[in-house]
C-alpha cells in the first residue's frame, strides 16, 4: 500500500499528527530571561547542548553554543550547568528584539 | 448562618460535601473535575470537614471504594469527568444494581482520542443505561443545590439508586460566581442522616450482596430498580417543592420552562446552553416572536409525561445536543422524539448538534436554530437533524 | 456611575504565573460587595508558565445567564506590554472601548486601529518597588485593579481593596496589605488620555 | 562513560514541544530516544508527556506515538508487542512505553504488572516528578512522604511505594533507577536495555520547577542534590545481580558522604510546610535509611 501523503483527505479520518517544529507554537515568546552566550569564555564542553530540554542548542562550527530563540523558554538550565559561567541572562524586555 | 461565597462551579460541588459532610469520600483526580477534590483535600486537612477522604489510584478504584463505603450504610460522595467516568462504567452498573445511594457531580468533559478537556455531555449521555439517577445542571447554585436534594432523593427507602449531577466543563466548572452556602446543621430538617434500611453489611445481622441469582430471579430484580425509578419520578417534585420550602428556591424540576406557554416554537436544550437559551427568547420576544426555551434538567428518569404536555404548547421543536451517538442521532433527541411518539404526538422535532468538544454556543447561535425552528414549524416538517457550526 | 449598560465584560490578557484569572475573581468580587452579579473564568488550554492568558470578568446588575465566552469586551487590560503585539488582545477592539496597560509608556505612545480610552500604569515598576514577586516574575493581577476600577468605574478602590483581602485570604498578612498598597498606587499613579 | 561528544547528534523530539521551561522530564526523554534511534515506537498514556507532544496537527515527538487512555501503557504496549511479533519485527523495532509516576505507580500499575508476568518484549520507562504533574501536583503513590500536593496541603502522610524494588522482583531481564541528571548515564542505560529481550523497567527521577516549586534554572542542581543526599538512589538489577550506579555507587562504597538531608529539601516549596516539623523529618529520613539497607543487602547477596 503505497504511504498515505500527509494531508489526503483519507488521513483526516481521526486525530493524525506529525512531527513538526513549533507543535506548542513559538515558545520563544515565553521567555523572561534570555541566554547570552560569551563565545570567549566557552570551552566547547557541550554542557549546555546534553542539559537543554528543548534541543534548541546546536555546536556551530567552531564547537560553540548557538541557541535557537525562536523556541528556547528561557529556563536558563545552560546558565547554570555551565563550568566556565560563558552564559549570562539578560532580562527579555531589555533584550534587543531581534 | 448561611452565606454568600464567590466561587467556581467544582468549588460549589466540594462546599456542597461540606455542607452534607458524607461519611466516606473516596475519589481520584482528573481534568476539570480537578479543583473538587483539591478544595475537599482542604476542607479535610483543615479539620472543616470530618468526611473519611480516600486518595484513591483511579476512578475505576474511586466507585469501587464508594460501594465498599456505601454497603456500610454510610452517605458517600465521590466526583468524576470523562475519562474517568468511563472507566468507572462497570462499578457504575454495580454500584445501580446494588440500590447505592452514592452521589457524584460530573464535570461533562469530552472523550478522547484526540485528548480534548472541553465541555461535551457525550460522557454523561453514555451512562444513561447504569441505573443513576441524571441531573443537567445550568449554573453554580444548581449544582449546590442539586446535590443536597440527591442525598435526599437518592437515600429515599422507596428510590435506593446512586445519582449524578452533570455541570459543563469551564463554563461551569472553573467560573466563578457567588452562591448561597449552609452549614450542617441548616439543613437537616431537608436533608435528615442516612439510614440504609434495605442491606447493609453488619457483623451483628450479616448479609451478603451480589452472590449469584438464576435466570429465575434475575429479572425481577433487574425490575426493582426500574421501579426505584419510577419511584424517584414521583419524588422529584415533592423534594424540590420541599427544598424551596427550606431554601426558597428551585430550578424547574423536570424541565425549567421560559416563556412556553404561548409559544410557537419551543427549543430544549440541557446544561448551560438551556439556560442561555433564555436571552434568544428574550431577543425574539422582543421582535414581537412567540419563542420560549426548556431546559431538560432531569434525564433519568426520563421526564417523558413532562415532553408530552410541553407538545402540547408548540407548533414545532427545536432540540439542541451536545452529544452525538454515532451512526444515530443526539442523546436527547432521540428520547425526546420517543416520547411523543408514545404520546401519540406529531409534532415536529428539528434535532441541533453543536457545542461538542467545547465549541462555544451563545445565544446569537441559538436565535439562529430559532429561525430554522419558526420555518419548520410553517412547513409543519423538519429537516434532518443538523450538525450545526460544522466546518467542511 | 450608573452602569445603564445591563453587561460589562472585561478581557484580562496575561502571561501564565502573572495572576490573570485570580484578578478577574477578585474584581468581580468587588462589584458584587455594590450590589452587582458577577462571572469570572479564564480561557482554558494548556497553559505554562511565561505563555500568554487570558481571563474575564462579566458584570451585570441581574443575574447573568450568558455562559459562552466574550468576544466584545468594553474593557481590556494588559498585564504585560509585550502581549500587545499578540493579536488575541486586538480581537474585539471597538470605538469608546477602555484599554488598560501596564507600560511605562504614555497613553498617547499606543496606536491602535480604534479611538480607544486608554489608561498605562507601570504596574511592573509599583511590583519591583513593593517586592511583589513569584520565580523571577512580577506579579501585577492586584495592582492593575487599582488601575482597571480607576479608569472604568466598574467598582470603587474601597470595593477593589476589600476584595484584595477576601482573594488573598491565607497569604501572610504583610503580603496582603502590600497588594492592597500596591492597587491604591497604581490607582493614583494612573495615566489616562486616548490613542493616538 | 561516554563523552558528550559521542552522544548522537539526532534529536528526537521537536523544538517548540509543550514542556514547562526548565522540564526533566524532557532531558530524559531526549538522550534516551538518541540510545533507541529512530527504530522505536513509543505508547503513552495521560501524563506530561501527552500534553508534551503539543497541539494538532503537530506533534513534538518524531517517532511514532500511540496515545492511550491513563490506565492501559503496559496493556496498549502488551497489543503493539503481541503485533510485532505476529509480523516478525519484534526484534528490530523497539517498544517503549513512557508513562509517568502516576500512571505507574497507581493506575497503571495493574497493566504494567499483568505485562511483566507476561515477559512481554518492552522497555517501561516511568518517569517519575513524584506527583501528578500534568494536572497540578496532586499526590501519587511516589509523591514522598511529608511532600506538599494539591490533594495533601498540609504534606503527605505516607512514604513513597519503592516501585522500581517491586518491578524487580517480577522477574524481568532488567530494571533500573536513574536520574536525568545524569544524562549520560540515562543514554548507557538505554543502550544496554535496548539489547536485551523482555519486559525491561527502567524508572527516571526527573525534576519538575512547576511541581516541585524551585526555579527553572535549578533543574540540574536540584536532580543532583537528590542523588547527593541519598534521597533518590541509582541502581540497577540485571539478571539476578543488583548493582549501584554513578554518584550512588559512590555512596554506596563510602567514597563519596552524602550531603545533608536539607541541602535537598531546603530549596524545594514543595517541602515549606515539611522542614518545619523536624519529627516528620525524621520520619522521612527513616524511609531513605530503610530503602539504603535493603538496597545494600539485594548488592551484597
Amino acid at each position: 500500500m503505497t504511504p498515505l501523503k500527509r494531508d489526503s483527505p483519507d488521513r483526516r479520518v481521526t486525530c493524525i499528527t506529525y512531527p513538526e517544529p513549533g507543535a506548542m507554537g513559538r515558545t520563544g515568546d515565553w521567555r523572561i530571561f534570555r541566554p547570552i552566550v560569551d563565545n570567549d569564555k566557552c570551552t566547547g564542553c557541550q554542557t549546555c547542548w546534553l542539559f537543554c530540554p528543548d534541543a534548541a542548542i546546536t555546536m556551530d562550527k567552531n564547537n560553540k553554543p548557538v541557541i535557537n530563540l525562536e523556541y528556547c523558554k528561557g529556563c536558563m538550565i545552560c546558565e547554570t550547568t555551565c563550568p566556565v559561567k560563558a552564559i549570562t541572562r539578560v532580562r527579555e524586555t531589555e533584550a534587543d528584539i531581534e | 448562618m448561611s452565606k454568600i461565597i464567590s466561587v467556581t462551579g467544582n468549588h460549589s460541588a466540594s462546599w456542597a460535601a461540606r455542607t452534607v459532610i458524607p461519611a466516606v469520600i473516596a475519589a481520584y483526580p482528573i481534568t476539570p473535575q480537578t479543583t473538587i477534590v483539591e478544595k475537599i483535600a482542604e476542607f479535610v486537612e483543615s479539620g472543616e470537614l470530618k468526611s473519611e477522604y480516600v486518595r484513591v489510584e483511579s476512578e475505576h478504584s474511586a466507585m469501587a471504594a464508594c460501594i465498599g463505603a456505601s454497603a456500610l450504610g454510610l452517605r458517600t460522595f465521590t466526583a468524576t469527568s470523562s475519562h474517568g467516568l468511563a472507566l468507572m462504567h462497570e462499578m457504575l452498573h454495580w454500584a445501580g444494581r446494588s440500590r447505592l445511594p452514592i452521589v457524584m457531580p460530573v464535570v461533562n468533559r469530552s472523550l478522547g482520542p484526540p485528548w480534548n478537556i472541553w465541555s461535551d455531555h457525550t460522557d454523561t449521555m453514555s451512562q444513561r443505561d447504569t441505573g443513576w439517577i441524571q441531573f443537567y445542571a445550568s449554573n453554580n447554585q444548581e449544582v449546590y443545590d442539586t446535590v443536597l436534594m440527591l442525598f435526599r432523593l437518592c437515600e429515599d427507602p422507596k428510590v435506593l439508586l446512586p445519582g449524578m449531577v452533570a455541570l459543563d466543563a469551564y463554563i461551569l466548572s472553573h467560573t466563578f460566581t457567588s452562591i448561597e452556602v449552609y452549614e450542617h446543621d441548616e439543613i437537616t430538617d431537608f436533608l435528615p442522616s442516612y439510614e440504609a434500611g434495605h442491606w447493609k453489611l453488619d457483623p451483628k445481622d450479616p448479609m451478603a450482596t451480589g452472590n449469584i441469582a438464576g435466570p429465575e430471579y434475575y429479572y425481577e430484580l433487574s425490575y426493582a430498580i426500574h421501579e426505584g425509578f419510577e419511584a424517584a419520578r414521583k419524588l422529584i417534585p415533592k423534594v424540590e417543592a420541599d427544598f424551596k420550602k427550606h431554601f426558597g428556591r428551585d430550578h424547574g424540576q423536570f424541565i425549567n420552562e421560559y416563556h412556553c406557554d404561548d409559544a410557537e416554537v419551543i427549543l430544549i436544550a440541557l446544561g448551560t446552553m438551556g439556560e442561555e437559551a433564555q436571552l434568544a427568547v428574550d431577543e425574539l420576544r422582543n421582535e414581537g416572536v412567540a419563542a420560549g426555551s426548556a431546559r431538560l434538567r432531569v434525564f433519568r428518569p426520563f421526564p417523558a409525561e413532562q415532553i408530552q404536555a410541553l407538545a402540547k404548547k408548540a407548533k414545532a421543536f427545536v432540540v439542541i445536543d451536545r452529544s452525538l451517538s454515532y451512526g444515530h442521532l443526539g442523546g436527547a433527541v432521540t428520547e425526546i422524539r420517543s416520547a411523543l411518539y408514545r404520546g401519540g404526538q406529531t409534532i415536529p422535532v428539528q434535532g441541533v448538534i453543536a457545542g461538542l468538544g467545547g465549541r462555544d454556543v451563545r445565544h446569537t447561535d441559538i436565535k439562529k436554530m430559532f429561525k430554522i425552528g419558526f420555518d419548520v414549524a410553517d412547513k409543519g416538517e423538519a429537516k434532518p437533524d443538523i450538525f450545526y457550526g460544522l466546518k467542511r | 456611575m450608573d452602569l445603564t449598560l445591563d453587561l460589562f465584560e472585561i478581557r484580562f490578557h496575561g502571561r501564565g504565573g502573572q495572576g490573570a484569572v485570580t484578578g478577574a475573581k477578585i474584581l468581580g468580587d468587588a462589584t458584587r460587595l455594590e450590589g452587582k452579579h458577577f462571572q469570572a473564568f479564564a480561557h482554558y488550554g494548556a497553559e505554562r508558565r511565561g505563555a500568554p492568558v487570558m481571563a474575564f470578568t462579566r458584570v451585570a446588575d441581574e443575574v447573568i445567564r450568558i455562559h459562552s465566552y466574550i468576544y466584545e469586551p468594553e474593557a481590556i487590560v494588559v498585564l504585560d506590554e509585550t502581549l500587545l503585539e499578540n493579536p488575541t488582545v486586538k480581537a474585539g477592539l471597538k470605538d469608546g472601548i477602555f484599554l488598560v496597560v501596564n507600560t511605562p509608556r504614555l497613553p498617547g505612545e499606543i496606536k491602535l486601529p480604534v479611538k480607544a480610552k486608554i489608561s498605562t500604569v507601570d504596574a511592573t515598576k509599583i511590583a519591583l518597588d513593593e517586592g511583589i514577586l513569584v520565580a523571577g516574575i512580577a506579579v501585577v493581577n492586584t495592582i492593575m485593579l487599582g488601575a482597571v476600577v480607576r479608569a472604568t468605574n466598574i467598582a470603587s478602590i474601597e470595593s477593589v481593596k476589600k476584595a484584595i483581602r477576601k482573594g488573598l485570604e491565607g497569604l501572610p498578612d504583610k503580603v496582603v496589605e502590600t497588594n492592597v498598597e500596591a492597587a491604591q498606587r497604581a490607582y493614583n499613579e494612573l495615566n489616562m488620555g486616548y490613542s493616538l | 562513560m561516554v563523552a558528550i561528544k559521542d552522544l548522537p547528534r539526532e534529536e528526537y523530539i521537536e523544538l517548540g514541544h509543550a514542556a514547562c521551561a526548565g522540564c526533566g522530564a524532557t532531558i530524559a526523554i531526549r538522550h534516551a530516544l538518541k540510545a533507541l534511534g529512530d527504530n522505536t515506537i513509543l505508547t503513552v498514556p495521560a501524563c506530561c508527556m501527552s500534553v508534551i507532544q503539543g497541539l494538532y496537527p503537530k506533534n513534538g515527538l518524531c517517532i511514532p506515538v500511540l496515545n492511550t487512555a491513563f490506565m492501559t501503557a503496559g496493556a496498549a504496549a502488551s497489543g503493539i508487542a503481541a503485533g510485532l511479533k505476529y509480523m516478525g519485527k519484534d526484534k528490530e523495532i523497539n517498544l517503549m512505553a513512557w508513562a509517568g509516576d502516576g500512571g505507574t505507580y497507581d493506575i497503571g500499575i495493574q497493566a504494567l504488572s499483568g505485562a511483566a508476568e507476561r515477559q512481554t518484549n518492552f522497555i517501561y520507562t516511568c518517569y517519575n516528578n513524584e506527583a501528578y504533574g500534568n494536572t497540578g501536583m496532586q499526590r501519587s503513590g511516589a509523591t514522598p512522604y511529608g511532600s506538599f500536593s494539591t490533594t495533601t496541603p498540609t504534606g503527605k502522610m505516607q512514604h513513597r511505594k519503592p516501585f522500581a524494588r517491586i518491578m524487580a522482583e517480577h522477574g524481568i531481564p532488567y530494571t533500573a533507577s536513574i536520574s536525568a541528571a545524569y544524562p549520560r548515564l540515562v543514554y548507557e542505560t538505554y543502550s544496554k536495555a535496548k539489547e536485551l529481550v523482555g519486559t525491561r523497567y527502567i524508572e527516571i527521577h526527573t525534576m519538575c520547577p512547576t511541581g516541585w516549586r524551585y526555579l527553572t534554572w535549578d533543574t540540574v542542581e536540584m536532580g543532583k542534590l537528590a542523588v547527593d543526599t541519598g534521597v533518590w538512589i541509582m541502581w540497577e538489577k540485571e539478571g539476578e545481580e543488583w548493582r549501584f550506579l554513578g554518584r550512588s555507587k559512590q555512596i554506596a562504597e563510602g567514597k563519596v558522604k552524602r550531603k545533608p538531608l536539607m541541602d535537598y529539601l531546603k530549596p524545594q516549596g514543595r517541602f515549606r510546610t515539611l522542614i518545619k516539623n523536624p519529627a516528620r523529618v525524621e520520619e522521612f529520613e527513616r524511609g531513605i535509611e530503610r530503602e539504603w539497607k535493603i538496597l545494600k543487602q539485594r548488592v551484597e547477596c
